[in-house]
């Protein structure tokens, strides 16, 4: 499906399936038309080609609320005139459920999210996270078949949210609900979903398991953007897989596609498997020379920032119980890594790091 | 409607303070002034008919003969009014309601073509009416053929056309502010009560309206109160048994001289109409109205 | 339509009703005459007091029922005397029934011969009432004695006339030395010079109904163009306030009772009106509304209604001296074009 | 206000079809039948003065005689009323200012404060300012003290009672529609602006002044139309030179009987102010007012 | 300083100042209180005791335009009539700057948040991210002395989020602006600042470089709240810092205080100090007897979940690169640590992961 508004291309032939039951996150840089995507799934627009399908049923003319799926918006949305309770309730009170059950209900999801406290307060006293809750409740408290789900939980801290992952995806368990997220949080998206969609500029880039999408990235794009990846310019030096970089040659798993010879490429390896060593690699690692720019303390590991002799940066986590030697920026050593860490992706003209809207996109 | 100040927000720490000094002045010359003037009035008595300068004698009883004696043309006229109220709002809300949600670009025109005919003056608007309203005119014709009126019925000189008068007159009175409350309304809260199982009606009776409620309320106001003092419509759709107290009042003022019995005639309008307009607020929930 | 107190009404059921339009506080304040008369003619009568103004009986009662041959449900209606000129003249009202009504023979000679109805076939007085000037003695500190004296610059911006275009106009022509008892636009025109004069060198402060009293009482005005009536009542409270007939002479009016075209009940109106002819009922009307009556023989009638009614047979306002009777006219009748022209003349000096 | 759709949304594509049906049915009605018959009267002609059923026969005299001979009048009207929406608005905007934003719980009390006044009728209210502006009242006592009018000075029969009466008689039309703009604005927005070193004034002028226009444009209608086309005001208490449209209409109306005139006034009224209010909005901003 | 809404208690007793060109960022759980301090200090709220000062003076009646200090607000709060130039133009143009160099700066900004194309733009056209970096470059186009961010940068991907906080450091280092941070990225927070203040419920508790709060927490609530920490109830068995922990006895730094025998105490392990051993830990490590109870896949690390003997969760991150034995849930196996991986913190009632408000504290 596509949606245009005016000659604004916001969502471009976006076409996947989701399975009932599952966990499908989407991901992309800000303005890529995620929210755009999820709007014609919930039904708030018509897709301008292309339908929307739910268990089979062409939908893209049905109304929101003759859709079984329920919404989590990026604004949240609360009906400022009503209490948190009466906002909970609204869902259910329009299916016209038996008011003790609305009771019942309401307070379990108000329990769930941590505000039954709240109930009696109009949403413009809550904080920013209460209110994102809120919508969560609301949302949730309908068990719809599918949920939708706008960066709920962005506005929280991480404990609240991971005990709030915790509980979408007991509920998920329990009551089976499709869900799907939108989340700038890639640890969120790697752990709780079962695919990933990652979006760019209206176009779905690549659909996968998070492993697949995390391990065997499909382009440059997906590989940047999804946790981080030092990306090195390569040529394709053999067809068994070698590749040069940086003046070295190097022994690497081709993914798909079939490099030729002399064909420009990229090998992306992941920072964490890279290693900072003082010595040239041994024992089937491969890499090569650095110098070190910085060093930057965060928390479990420490981020090293190496420059390959062409210039390109190459960053290493390295673990804290890993023991580093002791580094200095300008000090020489070599980044090296597993050959079967690293993989060659087909070279992409754009920078994929800088999702800037091309000027020809607006007018 | 109530919307509380955003997390820890005190409202109009920021107002200038110079904009208190109209409100104060507003208050003296405007409210306070004329109402002292007007109740001293109508507690009154004059020695006779060309006493201009009545004694102050509390004279109660200006009172209790104004309602004995103008009882029915009060109840005549909230009962217009009201009426006319309800049906401008039965009328002006959808108007509104299609302006302001399904209006696009042409919502400026829409609303002109509203208002436009009120730029007329109000006696020709109702002149007109009497043209519309004739024994011979369109509407009786076919309210006459579809046999809502008996064939010599009439709708002139009966209270349907002075209602219809009133409706007719005050009619932008109530579209404007509903027009205005409406236009803020963040339609995504719309989306949000369709997406939780709420069809296009009960998203409107329990989001849209709800939120819309203040305009309701100043155009009931602003449409109310002129309407049920009004005295035109009474005099040129009416007949003679359809006098309301704003024809009273114009008797007492203009041709009776008698301003005791007009200022206890406003008092006793601005007392049931104070009391009806905080029954409605009431009855709209006071708590939601501001 | 002028004088109130406090009234009940009363409902009467069954039998003949004829309906009666008349000026507001235009009857004594009970209505006891209404009853007696409804005695005397064997019929209810349903006695509206829903003329407020001539133009607005015409817009709202009359042309809207008259004018398309409906009846406007009335049997008898009382309007002023060139607003009866023009009823008459569209020929929405018949003919009075005089055989039934005796007493219409004591309508004062000078009343007898209107020229907008010759020899009074259609209409009879109500009520009559002098124009002349009014003034607020202690604000003028003279007394005034000619329509000129309301151009005195002394008295700039506190001098009002009346929105009565037969009133105001009929003073000035006869300032001007013109008859109004015949008027042509031509002789009129002097007389609406010196009022559009007036108007434009600010010297007057505006047209103006009835309310003129408070201004005047209140000493806001010094002068204005005055119905004897109202100053009747001004002048009992307050000596300062004085009522003349300017040298030049003053107007006359009166308010005509007309039956409709459309009435069926011509005889029963006719009789219900010859019962306020009788000179005696005549004294009661005028004993509680104080207006000029056209009834010969209501002076002695009155007299014998104890001190007061002695005190108003001897109020010149109220039963004018044959010398007072002589200075005024009766703004003669205008044929529908000629109204138009001085309506419209009018008009555009009154600033509407 | 522009509000746009929030992202991608399509305005009321909710509102319930019926909904149209008021409207349409308005339009009819309430348009285009008293338009038409206004139109057709005012291009008629009458064969005498007692002609009620004029023939239509393009007679466009009937608007350039209008014209030429009351062009005073409309001009003064434009002129009253234009000065009594402005003094509305500088009376009324910080009124409904005050009430909306400091007027914590008490808003609903202040509110009733400007409006009860205003439940009398409109005539005893202009009788009031009648005795409020008399030449020995306390308003020219007072102004006569502080030396603005001089000793034989007046306010009755002046321009200034007659726009005095006008102001005060159509303040709470201004004042409900800009209370309910004002009332839905953000405060949030406020302090943002104040954050980027707007003082009060500049907060208001660049924040809520503009996303209260609605308000402001709705209350200028509300004002304008019926001072536009008033003749109460001017009649007691203007003098012969301060007599406007309304008057003329009224005088056309019921005093000429002259119908194709009346309405050939209401047209022209209709179109001069029609053309007002689109030069006021481009003035406010088209743009940004719907 | 302490604020209150009724008898609410948003805000109690905070005391800290900030220097001039810090880096400070706010952490905490929902609704604890940041965002209310954060106004206190720009000058939206005034305290309902204490003060404000800003260089010194007491600002607390100041209002917020002559404090020379901008907001980005959590809720945005863009000019809805504006358009994006228009929004970012808007402080500039209040302090009455040429409008050439309005013109320049806004330019300048807007390209840094990559929304020039985006300029014309009314506010309800933009995606969430993007509207929230319109309210980015609102604020900074001012080089205000201090910067008061609400979740700035919460609706924005990793990459894009990663280039804003690069951007905003960078201003930083040029125009030398003091930043007051709330976010809830503890990456965010702990890369990025110089200092960090924890906040629960109202209260301020603990205040430190990054390193010290996540290496040395005063408290279990922070240890719980910055970073995932394993939290083992244990008994202090010996004065020289001997605790007993599921059976076993182990030895321990000390934090603060002095913790007397008998004492009830928390012990702390951060996931990523703790390594998983199919034998008992040798050469100077500690650790306790375990079972696997789950095993999570993240991109870079694989998490461990463990059962200590008296069921406590303990979490082993254990990298790509650590060659993991294969493990099942069930396996046994020993979770070790060095010792100076592991902290004694004094024993709490309340739960810190779960920021629940009090009941008492809503009337
Ligand atoms: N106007 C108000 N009236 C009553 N309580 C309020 C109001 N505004 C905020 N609160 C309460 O004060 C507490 C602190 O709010 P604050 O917005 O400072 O939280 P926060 O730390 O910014 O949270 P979040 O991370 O969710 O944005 C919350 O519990 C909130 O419910
Ligand atoms: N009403 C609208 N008119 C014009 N363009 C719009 C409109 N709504 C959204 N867009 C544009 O469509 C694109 C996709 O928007 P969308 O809201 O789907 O992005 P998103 O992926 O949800 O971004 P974010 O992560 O920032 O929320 C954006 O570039 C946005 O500017
Ligand atoms: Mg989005
Ligand atoms: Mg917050």
């Amino acid at each position: 499906m596509t949606k245009r508004f005016g000659s604004f291309v916001a969502v471009d032939r976006a076409d996947f399936a989701i399975g009932r039951g599952e966990f499908f996150a989407m991901l992309g840089p800000s303005g890529c038309g995620k929210t755009t995507t999820l709007r014609m799934i919930a039904g708030f627009e018509t897709p301008t080609e292309g339908v929307v399908r739910l268990e089979g049923a062409d939908v893209s003319r049905v109304p929101p609320y003759r859709r079984n799926v329920n919404t989590v918006f990026q604004h949240y949305a609360l009906f400022p005139h009503m209490s948190v309770w009466d906002n909970v309730a609204f869902g259910p009170r329009s299916r016209k459920v038996p008011s003790d059950e609305v009771k019942r209900r309401v307070g379990e999801l108000l329990e769930i999210v941590r505000l039954s406290d709240f109930a009696k307060r109009r949403p413009s006293q809550l904080s920013g996270g209460q209110q994102q809750r809120v919508a969560l409740a609301r949302a949730l408290v309908n068990y719809p078949a599918a949920l939708l789900l706008d960066e709920p939980l962005g506005a929280l801290d991480l404990k609240l949210r991971q005990a709030m992952q915790i509980e979408l995806k007991r509920i998920q368990r329990e009551v089976g609900i499709t869900f799907v997220f939108v989340t700038h949080d890639q640890e969120e998206a790697l752990t709780m979903s079962d695919r990933i969609a990652v979006m760019n500029e209206g176009r779905v880039e690549q659909i996968g398991a998070p492993r697949e999408i995390y391990d065997e990235p499909r382009s440059v794009f997906v590989a940047g953007f999804i946790g981080s990846a030092n990306l090195l310019p390569a040529t394709v030096t053999g067809p068994g897989g070698e590749v040069e970089v940086g003046g070295q040659r190097l022994p690497v798993p081709a993914a798909g596609g079939d490099p030729r010879s002399g064909d420009h490429a990229v090998l992306m390896v992941r920072p964490e498997r890279v290693r900072v060593l003082v010595d040239a690699p041994a024992n089937g690692h491969v890499g090569v020379r650095c110098t070190v720019t910085d060093l930057v303390f965060q928390g479990p590991v420490v981020r090293v920032a190496l420059a390959a002799p062409d210039g390109s940066p190459v960053v290493a986590h390295v673990g804290a119980a890993d023991r580093l030697p002791f580094l200095r920026p300008g000090d020489q050593v070599w980044a090296g890594w597993e050959p079967d860490a690293a993989r060659l992706l087909p070279a992409r003209t754009a920078a994929p790091s800088v999702p800037d809207p091309h000027p020809e996109e607006v007018r | 409607m109530e919307r509380e100040p955003a997390p820890g927000v005190k409202r109009g720490r920021f107002a200038p303070y110079g904009l208190l000094a109209p409100g104060v002045l507003w208050l003296a010359l405007f409210f306070l002034v004329p109402l002292a003037t007007l109740l001293r009035m109508s507690l009154s008595s004059k020695a006779n008919r060309f006493d201009f300068e009545p004694d102050f004698t509390w004279e109660w009883s200006n009172y209790s003969d104004a309602i004995t004696e103008f009882g029915e043309q009060f109840r005549r006229s909230f009962a217009y009014a009201g009426i006319a109220t309800v049906l401008c709002i039965l009328i002006g809300y959808p108007l509104a309601y299609v302006i302001a949600f399904r209006g696009g670009r042409y919502r400026n025109l829409l609303l002109g073509l509203v208002v436009v005919p009120f730029f007329t003056s109000y006696l020709i608007r109702t002149f007109a009416w009497r043209t519309l309203l004739a024994d011979e005119g369109p509407v009786v014709s076919l309210l006459q053929d579809v046999g809502v009126l008996a064939d010599g019925g009439r709708l002139l000189a009966t209270s349907w056309a002075v209602i219809g008068g009133l409706t007719y007159n005050f009619l932008p009175f109530m579209v404007l502010p509903i027009y205005v409350a409406l236009e803020k309304i963040d339609v995504r809260l719309v989306d949000a009560a369709r997406d939780l199982y709420s069809n296009g009606w009960r998203a409107f009776r329990k989001v849209v309206l709800p939120l819309s409620l203040p305009g309701v309320f100043a155009g009931s106001l602003l449409t109310f109160i002129p309407a049920s003092g009004d005295f035109v419509n009474a005099q040129f759709l009416g007949g003679p048994n359809h006098t309301m107290i704003g024809n009273v009042v114009q008797n007492q003022f203009l041709v009776q001289l008698d301003y005791p019995t007009a200022a206890a005639l406003g008092f006793i309008l601005m007392t049931i109409i104070t009391v009806a307009v905080l029954v409605y607020a009431r009855i709209l929930g006071t708590e939601e109205l501001v | 339509g002028r004088r109130r107190r406090r009234r009940r009404r009363r409902w009467g059921g069954g039998g003949d009703t004829i309906v009666i339009s008349n000026w507001i506080e235009y009857i004594d304040e009970d209505k006891a005459l209404i009853a007696a008369s409804e005695e005397a003619i064997g019929a209810k009568v349903d006695y509206k007091e829903d003329v407020n103004d001539n133009n607005e009986y015409f817009a709202t009662v009359l042309q809207p029922n008259l004018g398309q041959g409906r009846s406007p449900n009335r049997d008898g209606f009382i309007v002023t005397d060139w607003m009866a000129a023009r009823v008459i003249g569209l020929q929405w009202v018949q003919e009075l029934v005089r055989e039934a009504a005796p007493n219409l023979a004591n309508l004062r000679a000078a009343l007898a011969d209107p020229s907008w109805d010759p020899g009074r076939r259609y209409s009879v007085p109500w009520q009559t009432g002098m124009t002349g000037i009014a003034y607020n003695r202690s604000v003028t500190g003279r007394d005034l004695t000619s329509t000129q004296d309301l151009l005195d610059p002394a008295f700039s911006g506190r001098v009002t006339f009346l929105t009565e275009m037969r009133d105001t106009v009929g003073l000035f022509m006869l300032l001007d030395g013109k008859d109004p008892t015949n008027p042509t636009f031509e002789d009129a025109q002097g007389a609406f010079d010196t009022i559009e004069e007036a108007k434009n060198s600010g010297q007057l402060r505006g047209f103006t109904g009835n309310e003129y009293v408070n201004d005047l009482s209140t000493g806001n005005l010094a002068a204005c163009i005055a119905w004897s009536g109202d100053v009747a009542q001004l002048t009992k409270d307050d000596p300062n306030i004085r009522f003349v007939i300017p040298a030049e002479g003053g107007m006359l009016w009166s308010d005509n009772f007309l039956i409709p075209e459309t009435s069926e009940k011509a005889e029963l109106a006719t009789r219900w009106i010859d019962f306020f002819y009788d000179p005696v009922n005549a004294a009661q009307l005028t004993m509680a509304i104080q207006y000029i009556s056209p009834v010969d023989g209501v002076a002695d009638e009155l007299r014998k209604l104890g001190p007061d009614g002695v005190a108003l047979a001897e109020n010149p306002l109220v039963v004018p001296t044959d010398e007072s009777l002589a200075q005024v006219r009766i703004f003669g009748s205008l044929d529908e074009e000629e109204e138009q022209r001085f309506d419209e003349r009018f008009a555009a000096i009154t600033g509407a």
